[in-house]
């Protein structure tokens, strides 16, 4: 078991996060616009980015709040200002971490890997997508999965969320020769083989830029 | 990109407010959350339908607000289905305590947005989630078909079903009805252009069409050289009857309706082959509708729907309706 | 060329046959010599409408023809203008005794064409000309301005008149005004394609736009680089402004015309860069119109109409109309 | 005075006569569809082809028919399949023409004349355009006072006909540096200067093949 502690999921941990992945995602932006131009309708970039703009605006206002106000507060921001699937998918994704029991105490690595589970169960349920449906759960179930394994187990927590990089690299990887049967992508039947799902895509970059951060700390 | 647009974060919100200024004797658009409402309120027993999506599909939703059609209709971002705050905010505006109804096109977007303002709002309501989209399989497992241009026949019969007292549930079942009985094809002759993004969502060649385009510019079933008009109409309802297995002298509604950048003449011009090609199947036109009312911005091409028409069907497609888009009867 | 199209010799009759099944509810299409006229026959004493011009601009002038408008629209091919025997069968078919109003848009095909018909008529008619475009400079020397979008206007406004009994010479008179009492400006982002040409009628950069655009695709005043819709906008009331000469809380009818590739986004935006700047100008809007009415095939643009109002016009624009493209009160 | 005569304007004449100058639009088409693109609507090739076109699809229906009820159905024929502005003028034309009395005698070439300078003054005046107005005109004017002066001079007819192709040629090319005044060249203002008229420019290769044919006779 993990024990390393201190400010996992404290708001300027998410805030200071949200900065880092606009970076990634913008240096990436043409490439996902693309991907969603391939498969879909072409606006996941924007949404996207959109919404996180709209977190990195929330600094100020969420600050100096409890994390649970916190967590309510974007997903309300998430929910409110993306739109399509990714606002509903990411919203619930925060809003389901918001109804974590217990957000008042110290969040360690343990705990922060449970608000993850829970997020990312809901989304699940949210949209109907399991593995192997050329989603961002692609991405994200597999994760999680992790997270559960590692937050009961004696890993080394760099070593583990290396693992956890490699993962969500396979996995967006893999949805590249996948038929799609959730989503947009979906509509095209054979013709969405040789295109990787943008959601897995921009996931998997939210995932890396998050390990990778923890792993220079 | 070329648009008459002032900055792309504005588009909607200002070219909501000029919708809003030209029908103020029919709707009221409200901001923050963002939807179109009727000028008037709801009479008390009748039930409400509220509609939205992603914008760029104009005049659907929100020409379609007012007497006989929708009470309401959510806008989200160009193709980005809308934020269960508007669904939840217009419900709560709309809602006489008849209870709403969510007319919904099968996007997953849209169907999930849609349930989490369903579950916000405290009131009675329903859903119905409109698939007509012939080009695309029908399954179960998986996403199943897209809501297209059916979506417009579903608003307006139920939107006169409900304003003459029917019920929450019996709306819901006509809305089925009409959706099981119709079935749509599409083909783009060009792109459409997003305005965040700048530029057109798909390259086609000069002499190429989308057959079975989606609504947002999503390919089809495939990639074809362009053909004559009579051609592709036939193909287009060839996958239609194939799909709705209709039977000599079925009464239908026969509707063309354009992608945003085809000229009406052209729509005339589709209307009257398919009325060929289905008055030589022994199909029976009893009514129909031409023209642009779920479109894909500045998409050129059409789409045909043919919806198998029964007396409640026509008795309610017929009744009066006075939206910005649709009127008749008063 | 990318049109639904079978060939291009049977375009506008294929068109026209479309438009004659879906609108048999209202109007009827004769052929060889085309022309559209009202499914009833003009009522006695009634003065009757004739209009028409080249093909492209639909839905004017067929979509126009019904109860509270015109009683005949007579379809060249694709912007040229009809031939005089047109106007005489029409005009033959549609008089009930009262006589008849043709009415022109101001191009010298039409004007000689109509001259012809009606100088092959036999009964009473007259004829009014429209020159609404502020784009073009007016002259009594020259082919003066052209006749675009204001021509909707009096063709509703005179419609109405004609419906309730005006003389002949008192529709002229009420045509007169509105055309007087209205300027037109219009911008285009794209071409329009001419089915017989196969290709765009003209070339321009992909940052540009033609300012002062004709609705045959012809120049207007400048190219000119694209701007935000509220500068193009600005700029286009502006020469209609410089035209019409309004005074301060002069009331007016504010019409935002799509060229028929642009959305009604787009047109809805135009609209309310355009309420803003006129409110700040301290310019009454009290009637408005949107959508594509006056189009040129599938060119991407709008045009701004302005008209100013009195109360004869005001009376007769909200008095009952009933046509394929323009319903209300009815 | 000429006196050289027959079979100016019998049917059989025009009808050769209409073929010839199909042959010649047709070669020409690209050039007279541009001219009405820049400073018209583009439709002025069309409606000359489809004239054409009507007219020589009339030959059986009118090949044993006197003139004047040939010409008065090839006016209708022209006025009623072309449309626009040079369908109006054209059908003006034949039909003046065929008002021209005594058609029922041998045509001579100063009949002929006649006839023409008959049929243009009528076009002057249902259009209204005269000399410096950047229409047919230009180029039909001129050569109608040519050929009021041929037929009242002892001019050799060829010599006169080169002097034709001469002027309809100059009249032509004048055009093109005009300000239009009349059609829809006229709406330009300024940037119409610089290209030639449409309408003078087919004028004048009609004129140019009729008067070569009659050289070459
Ligand atoms: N039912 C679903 N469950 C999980 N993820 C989904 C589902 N539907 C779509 N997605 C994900 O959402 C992504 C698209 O997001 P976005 O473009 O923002 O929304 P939209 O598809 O509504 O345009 C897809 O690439 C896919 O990863
Ligand atoms: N009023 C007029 N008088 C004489 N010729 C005219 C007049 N108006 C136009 N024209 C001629 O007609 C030509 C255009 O013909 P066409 O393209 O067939 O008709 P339209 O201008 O109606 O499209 C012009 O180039 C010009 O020569
Ligand atoms: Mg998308
Ligand atoms: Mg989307
Ligand atoms: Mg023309
Ligand atoms: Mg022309």
């Amino acid at each position: 078991m993990i024990t390393e502690t201190k400010g996992y999921m404290s708001v300027s941990f998410l805030i200071s996060q949200a900065k880092n992945i606009q970076i990634v995602i913008d240096e990436n932006a043409a490439e996902i616009e693309a991907l969603d131009q391939n498969i879909g309708d072409g606006d996941h970039i924007f949404n996207v980015q959109r919404g996180l703009k709209l977190v990195v605006e929330l600094e100020n206002d969420i600050k100096n709040l409890p994390l649970q106000k916190s967590l309510n507060m974007i997903a309300m921001k998430v929910l409110s200002g993306i739109g399509g699937s990714s606002g509903a998918l990411f919203g619930t994704f925060f809003m389901s971490m918001a109804k974590t029991p217990d957000l008042d105490r110290n969040i360690d690595f343990n705990k922060a890997c449970e608000m993850v589970i829970k997020g990312i169960n809901a989304m699940k349920e949210r949209g109907k997508a399991d593995v192997g449906e050329k989603t961002m759960m692609d991405v994200l179930i597999p994760v999680s999965e992790k997270l559960n394994e590692l937050k009961s187990s004696n890993v080394d927590m760099k070593e583990g969320l290396s693992e956890i990089i490699k993962i969500a690299e396979d996995r967006m990887l893999s949805t590249k020769d996948m038929l799609a049967t959730k989503g947009r992508a979906s509509f095209l039947g054979e013709r969405a083989k040789g295109h990787i799902d943008p959601g897995a895509r921009s996931s998997q970059l939210i995932i890396d830029t998050i390990c990778k951060s923890l792993i220079n700390k | 990109m070329k648009k008459f647009i002032n900055n792309v974060d504005d588009f909607l919100k200002e070219s909501l407010s000029g919708f809003g200024k030209a029908h103020s004797d029919i709707i009221k658009v409200n901001f923050e959350p963002n939807f179109i409402s009727r000028k008037t309120k709801t009479k008390e027993g009748k039930v409400s339908l509220i509609s939205g999506g992603g914008s760029g599909h104009e005049p659907m939703h929100g020409g379609f607000v007012g007497h006989g059609m929708l009470d309401a209709a959510c806008p989200g971002f160009v193709f980005s289905a809308p934020t269960p705050d508007q669904m939840q905010a217009a419900a709560e505006h709309v809602d006489s305590g008849a209870g709403v109804l969510f007319i919904v096109k099968n996007y997953s977007g849209d169907i999930m947005n849609f349930q989490m303002g369903a579950e916000m709002y405290s009131g009675k309501n329903d859903s119905i989630i409109t698939n007509d989209d012939v080009a695309v399989e029908d399954s179960t497992f998986t996403t199943g078909r897209r809501g297209v241009a059916a979506t417009v026949l579903v608003e307006k019969i139920v939107g006169s079903l409900a304003e003459n007292g029917g019920s929450l549930e019996e709306c819901k079942k006509l809305g089925e009805k009409v959706n099981k009985n119709s079935g749509t094809m599409g083909v783009a002759f060009s792109s459409c252009t997003v305005p965040a993004a700048g530029k057109p969502t798909f390259d086609i060649g000069n002499d190429e069409m989308e057959f079975g385009v989606g609504i947002h510019g999503e390919p089809g079933r495939k990639r074809e050289k362009i053909q004559p008009s009579k051609k592709i109409v036939n193909n287009m309802l060839e996958a239609i009857l194939d799909d709705l297995k209709l039977q000599k002298n079925e009464k239908t509604l026969l509707f063309i309706n354009g992608m945003g950048g085809t000229p009406l003449t052209e729509l005339y011009l589709v209307y009257d082959d398919a009325c060929e090609i289905l008055k030589s199947k022994g199909i029976e036109i009893t009514r129909s509708l031409v023209g642009n009312y779920c479109t894909s911005l500045e998409m050129q091409g059409a789409s045909v729907t043919l919806l198998k028409c029964d007396e409640e069907i026509l008795k309610n497609w017929d009744a009066p309706v006075h939206t910005a888009a649709m009127r008749w009867g008063m």
